[in-house]
């Protein structure tokens, strides 16, 4: 029984072995050429004053969760839509229940005007 | 060998901050964000210093010099003639239009009259000019915007317009064709053909553009209502060219103060209403179309004549009087050795440029090379607003009104 | 900035400089081969950095417009940032207040860089013999081709980048007389 | 006429006017300017502000004439402003309270030409960096550029400021 998982057993040592080789081999081959200049951050070609990591406004972070949450939505879907031929009206019913509760939400943000950016 | 006295200038805004402006200094959680000199969209080497809160632009602060070529002082160390090379280099779109322009101021300080002939050539070229720098501001604020296709289309447009000026100045770009007082050369052969063909050709490619772009829904959301100059702002902040017509204020030099006889020829000024982005874009692609009506009637009632005035001060004679008379060859030689005087005293001679009123103000002390040369740049007018304008807006909005003020650098610090 | 040595000669071999493996084995028939390979592979797709200052860079679109089209040759994409391209085409006159941005453009690119100097004006200022223009771009950054004109004609500017392939793949520019 | 309306309103702040060439110029007193000013935007109907420059004369005792030009976009007419600045610290009155577009324009004279303008709301450099010294345009700025050498010229030896004399 075990055998018969023995060739993907295979396939995922070399796909290991072969991250590792993309990822150690490259840089120990090219040279490296740091620069004082070339370590800064590009700003356009100005010489940038402060780092880069800086406090974002908390309207990205909002955005940023609304698209997290409509896009694993979309996920679900998928799965669903390949065996949609055999779950038939149910599976119809219990896709729009899924999507009515997230559409009740969709609504709730719009209404509270989350969508509209930097109010 | 003198050495290149590279201040380095303690770049960014390290501890030599100077004031970023007369306003205190900003919240804390305002990012400052360098719309730097090397950036797609600046259409040339300017830098934004943009306060952004979030994706709002609270601040913008223009910072220009980056291509600082000091071209009046060149001016004051050129004669008059070798100064016509120079004017190309300003306005570097239209460089037939600052031609035009640097020598007119000449001619008024001189008094000099133009022939006929030479004033048609100098109009067509101008509205050729014209052309070609609305096709390549078509082409690249289109491209800041997504119109990546937009701009093949404008560039195969402008392509024509380089093939005329080639046949006629020998240069696609740079032409440098006028003198004091005409023309350098007449036109050659076949010049007229094809701008025969060029004027049949280009009214279906510009409605190729409208249709495309015009009705486009996206083109519309971003452009309409997108940095609005009321018509009172545009006249206070001296803004000129398609950004003042956009705001409905109906001035056009051409109109309002005709040269090189445009009174002769009739086109209409195109406005716009509410002064926003889509409007200077209507205007600008309408103008287009009225610089190829004037180009029909330059062409049809083109007269012909001398193209240089025989005024034997300030033009050199034609080669074939060389020859026979001593007098046009003391002329030649004085001429091309030290040029002409011109009086003492100081004129402002201005034309209709893509971007606006382009000036000269020329104050002659007598010798032969301007005492001080004054370049009134459109774009250098267009682009003081930047900072009335991004207040308040999207960070994607200021490249949209950034692209439809069409300034270019090479305008703007001169 | 003040004087900058400038490269004598650009790096013959494919290999990145420095002490890797590759150099330690030094040039015998495997590195040189692979040298023309990776030389190869990087003349024939030079990405410009977008580096547009004045004139010039009007002609250097044209370069790219429809009807002369760099891409033919390579160069299919004016990358906006300089980590992502490897040649800098410094299309026009270099103002006292541009040097430091160039140079700093410059020194972002990753290392096989190279610089055409397109036109009169970053080859040698040019007419502007002025207070305001940098009197030649080799003095901020190594220069590996000059093009004259004013501006070049856009089949002047593909010569260049055709020329600078063949320097890249280390041939030599001038036929030498047989 | 224009002048006679200024000459009788502010009778000897008016120093001279001439036409010269047709371009209406009048020069003022350095502190009548802005009521000058003022007065053509208000009641002359002067709305437009074209250009403001500076020109150096070395020879003459206020050595910088510090001109504005504005036009009236309704009756197109154009009136060119004059006034003058002394050398050892050139000051002239700022007209960006009266045209919000010369704001720029000034700014780039301070930089170019080094007359301050008093009552500037941003009085920074414009176009050269911002710790350059001294005043490019000024007649005695040596613009100092790399002197021109021909091939058969040999290098070493050569006066640096060879060609401005």
């Amino acid at each position: 029984m075990l055998s018969d998982y023995f060739p993907l057993l295979i396939f995922l040592a070399a796909v290991f072995v072969f991250g590792l080789i993309a990822l150690f081999f490259p840089p120990w081959l090219a040279g490296h050429s740091h620069s004082a200049a070339k370590d800064l951050p590009y700003e356009s070609g100005i010489v940038p004053r402060s780092g880069a990591r800086r406090k974002f406004a908390v309207s990205f972070y909002l955005t940023a969760m609304l698209f997290i949450i409509f896009d694993v939505e979309a996920i679900f879907i998928y799965p669903w839509a390949v065996i949609l031929k055999r779950l038939a009206w149910f599976g119809v019913a219990e896709m729009a229940v899924f999507a009515a509760v997230l559409l009740v939400a969709l609504i709730y943000v719009w209404r509270k005007g989350a969508l509209e950016w930097g109010n | 060998m003198a050495e290149t006295r590279i201040k380095q200038e303690p770049f960014g805004p390290g501890p030599a901050q100077e004031p970023l402006g007369p306003e205190h200094e900003p919240p804390t959680e305002w990012m400052e964000l360098n719309m730097g000199p090397q950036h797609p969209s600046t259409h040339g080497v300017l830098r934004v210093r943009l306060k952004l809160d979030g994706e709002v632009v609270r601040d913008a602060d223009a910072d220009i010099g980056y291509l600082h070529t000091g071209f009046e002082k060149s001016f004051e160390d050129k004669t008059y003639t070798q100064g016509i090379t120079f004017s190309d280099r300003m306005d570097y779109l239209a460089p037939p239009i600052n031609n035009v322009g640097f020598v007119m101021s000449v001619e008024k300080l001189m008094e000099i009259d133009v022939p006929p002939r030479a004033q048609a050539i100098r109009v067509m070229m101008m509205e050729l000019a014209r052309i070609a720098s609305h096709e390549l501001w078509l082409g690249t604020a289109g491209l800041d915007l997504g119109v990546y296709s937009g701009f093949f289309y404008a560039w195969r447009d402008r392509e024509l317009v380089l093939d005329l000026n080639e046949l006629y100045s020998g240069v696609r770009m740079m032409t440098s064709f006028t003198r004091v007082g005409g023309v350098a050369w007449d036109l050659p052969d076949g010049w007229l053909e094809q701008l025969q063909r060029f004027i049949n050709v280009m009214p279906a490619r510009i409605d190729d553009f409208e249709s495309m772009l015009t009705q486009n829904p996206i083109w519309r959301q971003r452009l309409e209502g997108v940095g609005a100059l009321s018509r009172q702002d545009a006249i206070e902040t001296g803004v000129t060219g398609p950004m003042l017509r956009g705001s409905g204020v109906d001035y056009d030099v051409r109109k309002a103060f005709p040269y090189c006889g445009y009174e002769q020829y009739d086109f209409n000024v195109p406005l716009g209403s509410n002064g926003d982005c889509y409007d200077r874009y209507r205007v600008r692609v309408q103008e287009m179309r009225e610089s190829l009506k004037i180009l029909q009637q330059a062409l049809d009632t083109l007269p012909s004549g001398p193209w240089l005035t025989n005024n034997r001060k300030v033009a050199l004679p034609p080669r074939s009087e060389l020859s026979k008379s001593m007098e046009s060859v003391i002329h030649h030689f004085r001429l091309v050795s030290e040029g002409f005087k011109g009086p003492v005293g100081d004129v402002y001679a201005f034309v209709e440029s893509p971007r606006g009123e382009l000036g000269f103000y020329l104050v002659s002390d007598g010798t032969n090379k301007p005492y001080r040369m004054k370049v009134r740049p459109p774009s250098f007018c267009n682009l003081q607003p930047l900072k009335k304008l991004v207040q308040g807006v999207l960070l994607a909005d200021v490249i949209a009104i950034m692209g439809s003020m069409d300034f270019i650098l090479g305008d703007v610090d001169r | 900035m003040g004087e900058l040595k400038l490269r004598p000669v650009p790096m013959p071999t494919g290999r990145a400089a420095g002490p890797t493996p590759l150099n330690a084995l030094g040039d015998n028939l495997l590195t040189t081969t692979l040298d023309k390979v990776i030389n190869w592979g990087r003349s024939s797709a030079i990405w410009p950095a977008l580096f547009g200052l004045a004139c010039c860079a009007i002609e250097m679109m044209g370069t790219v417009g429809p009807r002369h089209d760099l891409s033919r040759f390579g160069s299919e994409l004016f990358r906006a940032s300089p980590r992502q391209a490897d040649l800098m085409i410094v299309s026009g006159r270099v103002s006292i207040k541009m040097a430091p941005v160039l140079r700093q453009i410059y020194d972002q690119m990753p290392e096989p860089k190279w610089v055409i100097a397109m036109g009169a004006c970053a080859s040698s200022a040019g007419m502007f013999n002025n207070y305001a223009i940098v009197q030649s771009v080799d003095k901020i950054v190594p220069v590996d081709i000059y093009l004259p004109g004013c501006p070049p004609r856009p089949e002047a500017l593909i010569d260049a980048v055709v020329k600078l392939q063949r320097k890249i793949r280390g041939e030599p520019l001038v036929k030498r007389p047989a | 006429m224009l002048v006679e309306r200024l000459g009788n309103r502010f009778k000897q702040a008016l120093r001279e006017s001439s036409d010269f060439r047709g371009d209406l110029s009048i020069v003022v007193e350095p502190e009548a300017v802005v009521d000058v000013a003022r007065y053509l935007r208000d009641e002359e109907g002067f709305d437009y502000f074209l250009y403001g420059t500076a020109v150096d004369w070395p020879a003459r005792d206020p050595r910088f004439t510090v001109v504005w030009e504005v036009r009236s976009l309704a009756n197109k007419t154009r009136v060119r402003i004059k006034t003058t600045a002394a050398m050892p610290d050139p000051h002239a009155p700022s007209l960006t309270a009266v045209w919000p577009a010369a704001n720029w324009h000034e700014r780039e004279t301070w930089d170019l030409l080094g007359i301050t303008f008093d009552g500037h709301p941003d009085p920074r450099r414009i176009l050269m960096p911002q710790t350059w010294e001294g005043h490019p345009l000024r007649k005695d700025y040596v613009s100092f550029g790399e002197p021109v050498i021909f091939s058969d010229q040999k290098l070493e030896g050569l006066e640096p400021d060879a060609i401005r004399g």
